[in-house]
């Protein structure tokens, strides 16, 4: 046996021995324990490993263990996973290395975890598994969150928690009654057949940023550190994409569903001035692409979805890390400050462009994988979805793709002068953009990783000159508005979303319930809210250390009371 | 050799403990109970292998045959008691008897008083015969008493003094129980006991008999209008004490209940004749929730974890009460599971009174930064006592309620779950100090020893671990169970 | 007359002094004719550490400590549990359970029998002498403190 | 955010050019932010970069508009096949009319959404 087939020998049997993910969850573990370029070198080669020995795996591979009576299915090895397993991989790798700075151990290690609980959950094969594993990237992320370490960060990380739990706690109990409607665990097609199933799904819809439910995303990630919001854009909606792929495909009621995603976050990402912000609408207008082709659910529209996915996960990530690079450097994303940072950041913009290039412009991912949806809708005859997918389209490219380059780094300048991006910023940045146009100059290598077998070609005379012109066209709009002064300034501002319902709504219905009951406590309830923080207060007078509860009592009382059991005893049998 | 185990069981840490007494020399008595109680641990799980195989091994002391001797009998039950109490004694004598006020060049008397206690645990738990039990845990109680009262303060003497009285209570009580019961059958042995009693089981003897056992073994396991020795004693042995005892002490008394209730007098005499359950059921509930209520409200740690000890006996005795297999199941994986999480924080509280001087919850402030690697093993072993899926807490809770809900009762159920959520309180309540408040001024940053952390990081990872792999725990458990029903009928 | 001390009464110094030898000489008794007559190492303990118990009281506990140091005491404890627990492993290395005293004489198990009970009563005697004379010292060291 | 951090103030750079630092932020792994007068003063000024002057972005507009109507001309003068899954793809610029008015009608109802949702910046604080 030769060397390299020894290699290869030894990495199979350890992939045997772990389901993917698990390398980078138990890696993280040593982090805090190592320094300086040690522990650059082993975050960086976690994903490494891992992504190494998931190649090693063959398809179709299982996994088992047994917990209480349930046989878990750690490791379901498909095409499917596998594509998702690979961009979550390569988005783990890109984002260590842009984060290779980042001397936060908590940082470091959550996001490991994070990543790894992602990549594990897709290869869950069964329910419980895939609970697990969704709650802890729910759990693991949040310190992304929370490492900003401001008061505005810890806020909006506890709301993030807090959403993404409630998210898992409807998957358990779905899966609970589920289990109980049908006697099965596994996680494969469910479709909305049951109660079980709906909680499952909107479990699911939760964490993809259904219309309503989204507001987490936007609220949660521009409030992340620099490096953690580009690992939070990678995972949690994605990992949801796929759980709807493989739960939910062709259930119609996603197809109207993702198409308001798809809409309705332009009009905020017009009007909204960070730009992180920006890109985490534009975040939710992409899941809505993706949700319609799972909607549709034909082959052909699921390998688009997945395809999607890839694609979505390197552009939408190099954007995030500009505007990382940026936040990074100047210490604000916020558009009405930024300007002219095409002088200070030169590269940082030109790759900056790309991503934003890649949404839709041919010869990048956006533009062979979004087609496809697009495609799909029209094969099945949606005609309103196909032309609210078309518009989005141009939206999203212009103020998505457009609007972020240009106030951060053209428009106005605003006079900061800052050093370029550091370089492994730049580093990863690049690799991104390089997979960005590696995708889209030869689509042919994303398409033989998809599920199932592709005769799409998106490179048609045709098909190349009308996105053109849909681009160039929408990038006159923006020119022409520009000048004729339509567009709306930039402005500090709030804006209010669906998360005023739970900041703002709730307070005042609590607000309003509370005075409501002191009105009804002042016409006579007085007694009864006596009685209750009587009550409360007699709970915690008896319970404390001085109470009688919470004191050891002297020996005779237990004496006393042993006599007093005994006498129950024998009163009770006789 | 192997025929001889249950007897070398015993014998170890009883016959080392004299010899400790004629060494004297510290380091010597150290490695040698060192190496006895991991003798014993091999040896416990060699019992439960071959319990496991051939249903319950028989040793006849002397030769001589039962009723007429006295025999050790192990079946899967109490090689499970076995393989807890030497388990947490070998995790955690290597701390041995630092910190508390033992004056150098007397080490020795800790490590025999340990030794005996051990010794007598493992002798209640194998014995077959009913008076030996009760020699056993005198034995026990007697070294039990001497090391509470090796606390660091006088307090701890009080605590000794009054754990005295009421143990010796609930000691005579349980002779009481047991001398009836000879009057009635004139035996002492188990099995036999069990075959004599069919004939004289609705006489008023042997239902006096049994309150006076149950009260008795109730003392000893703190049910909750009994458990008022429980808070100071553990509060103010020596952290090492605490975590040993904690874990091991009230599990034997609790396989006592259930060896009594299930093997000598039957579960359908218990329970549908004396319906014992009419009175455990209520206190059980009540134990969850004032336990829990009244770790809220401590100021102490070690006496918070004190009090939520008395909440998670009251699961223990809930999933006795509930009178099926699956009950039963449930209270007897919780031995193993809560001696692992109580076990784990104690040892954290003897961390920090290691370092931080005391262990009152406001003396805490800012751990998490202080001793990260002690405040992050409470967490862990926190986030056990609350039930959180992955740890053992929720191995327990899933069977306690599965067991519920066979029996239909959904109450216990919803009861359950509520005062799970007074576990979160006081656990929050410990990270909230720990992690959200500033430390005092002046406080160094300063972590526990290897010799804390290592035995205090194996039960806590171990928690973690056997929240995962249920097959060694719940299966052994439910066989147990199954052993200890099937042999009722 | 002023009040004198125990200790300085000499009738009962004279009359301790010499009863005190045959105390302990009836414990012996007590120990070796158990296996005949009524008696046994329980009993003969108690007898043997009521001798010293006598010496205490009225030569003082300084007197007995320096007969009997506390250190012996508690060695005499130990060392009775180990010849009980000895006896009991010796007959496992004789190929027999526990405590099995029939295979302690290879030609009879009666004779087996009485050394095994022999050995083991006096481990029982020494034990209960140590520790009766034990506690006696913990009471009588008492002193009120703090 | 980040725009919370301690904002300490940084010597401006060039003031005379319009240049100034950014404000230091305290973010995880910050390196040396500064830049020293020389980089500095590389840099062109406000309102002097190639981007800023008008002239230079009238050339740009047009030359988009050159673009804009070459693509459209393709249409027009049916130098290609052009083919779609429905009828009205087929019509000539329809792809270029549509993103142009769905921009601008994106823009213009956002700005009418500004009216209902916009909240002084500090709303939820």
């Amino acid at each position: 046996m030769t060397e390299g087939a020894a290699l290869i020998d030894g990495g199979a049997r350890l992939a045997a021995m772990l389901p993917p993910g698990w390398i980078m969850m138990l890696g993280a573990l040593v982090v805090p324990l190592l320094r300086g370029p040690v522990r650059q070198g082993w975050m960086l080669a976690l994903p490494v490993l891992g992504l190494f020995q998931m190649l090693a795996l063959p398809l179709g591979s299982e996994m088992s263990a047994t917990f209480f009576a349930y046989e878990l299915e750690l490791l379901r090895f498909d095409s499917i996973a596998r594509a998702f397993g690979l961009v979550f991989h390569s988005a783990a790798i890109l984002s260590v290395v842009y984060a290779m700075k980042n001397d936060s151990a908590l940082e470091g290690s959550a996001a490991l975890v994070y990543s790894g609980s992602a990549i594990s959950a897709v290869f869950a094969g069964d329910l419980i598994t895939l609970f697990i594993c969704w709650e802890l990237t729910a759990v693991s992320s949040v310190f992304l969150i929370w490492a900003s370490g401001n008061e505005r960060a810890n806020r909006s990380g506890m709301r993030y928690l807090i959403v993404q739990v409630g998210s898992g706690v409807l998957l358990l109990a779905g899966t609970i009654i589920h289990y109980a409607e049908t006697g099965s665990l596994a996680f494969d097609h469910l479709g909305l057949v049951g109660f079980g199933t709906g909680l499952i799904f909107v479990a699911f819809g939760i964490k993809a940023a259904f219309p309503f439910l989204h507001n987490w995303l936007q609220d949660a990630y521009p409030n992340a550190t620099v490096t953690g919001t580009v690992f939070l854009s990678a995972f949690t909606t994605k990992l949801a994409i796929y759980a709807l792929a493989r739960g939910f495909a062709g259930t119609e009621i996603l197809i109207p569903i993702g198409a308001v995603m798809a809409v309705f976050p332009i009009f905020y990402a017009v009007i909204e001035n960070d730009l992180r912000r920006v890109l985490a609408y534009g975040l939710n207008n992409q899941l809505g692409y993706m949700v319609v082709g799972v909607g549709i659910g034909t082959e052909f529209a699921l390998n688009g979805t997945v395809a999607h996915v890839v694609a979505h996960v390197i552009y939408k990530g190099l954007l995030f890390m500009s505007m990382g690079a940026v936040l990074y450097r100047v210490g604000t994303v916020k558009a009405s400050e930024l300007g002219g940072l095409y002088k200070s950041m030169p590269i940082t913009t030109l790759l900056c462009i790309v991503g934003a290039a890649s949404i839709s412009a041919p010869l990048t991912g956006g533009f062979v994988s979004k087609s496809m949806i697009v495609s799909a809708a029209a094969e099945e005859h949606y005609t309103v979805v196909f032309l609210v997918l078309l518009l989005a389209s141009a939206g999203a490219f212009l103020y998505l793709g457009i609007k972020v380059c240009f106030f951060a780094f053209f428009g106005q300048d605003r006079g900061f002068r800052v050093k370029e991006a550091p370089l492994n910023m730049l580093i990863a940045m690049g690799g991104a953009a390089a997979l960005c146009l590696g995708i889209g100059m030869f689509p042919g290598t994303l398409y033989g990783l998809l599920p199932y077998p592709v005769d799409y070609v998106p490179y048609t005379v045709s098909h190349v000159v009308t996105i053109l012109q849909l681009l160039l066209f929408s990038v006159l709009a923006f020119a022409f508005l520009r000048k004729a002064g339509l567009y709306p300034p930039e402005l500090r501002s709030t804006l209010l979303d669906s998360d005023w319902i739970y900041r703002r709504m709730l307070p005042w219905i609590n607000d309003g319930l509370a005075f409501a009951y002191n009105r009804a406590v002042d016409r006579g309830l007085g007694p009864a809210r006596g009685l209750l923080s009587q009550v409360m207060s007699t709970v915690e007078r008896i319970h404390r250390p001085d109470g009688v509860l919470g004191n050891p009592w002297p020996t005779g009382a237990t004496t006393l009371w042993a006599a007093i059991m005994l006498f129950a005893l024998l009163l009770l049998s006789y | 050799m192997s025929e001889h185990f249950p007897a070398l069981q015993v014998l170890l840490p009883v016959l080392t403990a004299p010899l400790c007494l004629l060494l004297r020399h510290p380091t010597l008595v150290r490695v040698l109970s060192l190496a006895v109680t991991v003798g014993c641990l091999g040896i416990s799980l060699a019992l439960m292998e071959q319990a496991r195989e051939v249903g319950t091994v028989v040793y006849e002391f002397g030769n001589w045959p039962r009723p007429l001797g006295i025999e050790y009998a192990v079946d899967t039950t109490n090689a499970f008691v076995l393989v807890i109490v030497s388990m947490i004694a070998a995790v955690v004598l290597p701390i041995g008897c630092r910190n508390s006020q033992v004056p150098e060049g007397r080490e020795y008397l800790f490590y025999s008083a340990f030794l005996l206690c051990f010794g007598g645990l493992l002798g209640v738990a194998i014995t077959g015969d009913v008076f030996n039990i009760f020699v056993f845990l005198e034995i026990s109680s007697l070294a039990t008493y001497i090391l509470i009262a090796m606390g660091r303060d006088r307090r701890a003497i009080m605590a000794a003094y009054s754990y005295l009285i009421v143990g010796t209570i609930g000691a005579t009580f349980l002779l009481i129980g047991i001398g009836l019961l000879y009057q009635m059958t004139g035996t002492l042995n188990i099995a036999d006991l069990a075959v004599r009693l069919e004939d004289v089981k609705e006489t008023r003897t042997v239902i006096v008999a049994f309150a006076f056992a149950m009260v008795g073994i109730s003392i000893k396991l703190a049910v909750l209008p009994l458990h008022h020795w429980l808070p100071n004693a553990y509060t103010h042995a020596p952290p090492v004490v605490s975590a040993f005892l904690s874990a091991t002490a009230t599990k034997v008394a609790y396989y006592l209940m259930l060896r009594f209730i299930y093997t000598i007098l039957g579960a359908g005499f218990v329970f549908d004749v004396l319906q014992f359950d009419v009175i455990l059921t209520p206190l059980s509930l009540a134990a969850m929730f004032i336990g829990s209520l009244a770790a809220i409200y401590q100021t102490d740690f070690k006496r918070l974890l004190a009090y939520s000890s008395i909440a998670q006996i009251g699961y223990m005795t809930l999933g006795l009460s509930l009178n099926s297999e699956l009950g039963a199941a449930a209270g007897i994986v919780h031995l193993f599971n809560h001696a692992l999480m109580k076990g784990g924080l104690f040892l954290v509280a003897g961390c920090v009174l290691l370092r931080v001087g005391s262990t009152a919850i406001v003396d805490m402030r800012g751990l998490g930064s202080r001793m990260p690697l002690t405040a992050s093993a409470l967490v862990i072993a926190g986030l056990g006592m609350i039930g959180v899926p992955g740890t053992v807490g929720f191995v327990s809770k899933w069977a306690l309620v599965s067991a519920a809900l066979d029996q239909q009762a959904w109450q216990i159920t919803v009861l359950i779950l509520l005062s799970s959520l007074l576990a979160l309180v006081y656990v929050w309540r410990l990270i909230e100090v720990m992690y959200l408040t500033e430390a005092p001024e002046g406080a160094e940053r300063r972590e526990a020893p290897p010799l804390y952390l290592i035995p205090t990081w194996i039960l806590v990872l171990a928690s973690v671990y056997f929240g995962f792999n249920t097959e060694s725990t719940l299966g052994v458990a439910r066989a147990a169970a199954h052993q200890l029903l099937g042999g009722a009928g | 007359m002023p009040r004198r001390s125990i200790h300085e009464v000499l009738i009962l110094r004279v009359v301790s002094k010499g009863i005190f030898p045959f105390v302990l000489l009836f414990a012996l008794y007590v120990q070796f004719h158990g296996d005949f007559g009524p008696g046994g190492g329980f009993q003969a303990g108690v007898i043997f550490a009521a001798g010293w118990v006598l010496y205490g009281l009225v030569f003082g506990l300084t007197e007995l400590q320096k007969a009997l140091p506390p250190r012996w005491v508690e060695i005499g404890t130990a060392l009775g549990v180990l010849l009980y627990g000895g006896i009991g492993v010796w007959s496992m290395f004789a190929h027999g359970a526990f405590l099995d005293y029939n295979v302690l004489d290879h030609h009879s198990t009666v004779h087996g029998q009485h050394r095994g009970v022999f050995w083991v009563e006096l481990g029982v005697g020494i034990t209960v002498a140590s520790v009766m004379i034990g506690i006696f010292y913990g009471f009588a060291g008492r002193r009120r403190v703090r | 955010m980040s725009e919370e951090g301690p904002l300490s103030e940084a010597p401006e750079v060039d003031e005379a050019r319009g240049h100034r630092q950014a404000p230091q932020v305290d973010l995880h792994g910050r390196e040396g932010h500064t830049l020293s007068a020389a980089e500095s003063a590389r840099i062109p000024a406000v309102g002097e970069g190639w981007f800023e002057q008008p002239s230079n972005i009238n050339k740009i507009i047009w030359a988009l508009v050159a673009v804009c109507v070459a693509s459209v001309g393709a249409d027009l003068f049916s130098l290609y096949h052009k083919h779609g899954h429905y009828g009205f793809q087929e019509w000539i610029g329809f792809d270029a009319f549509y993103g142009f008015v769905s921009c601008v009608l994106l823009v213009l109802v956002a700005k009418q959404l500004r009216k209902v949702s916009m909240r002084d910046e500090n709303y939820y604080d």
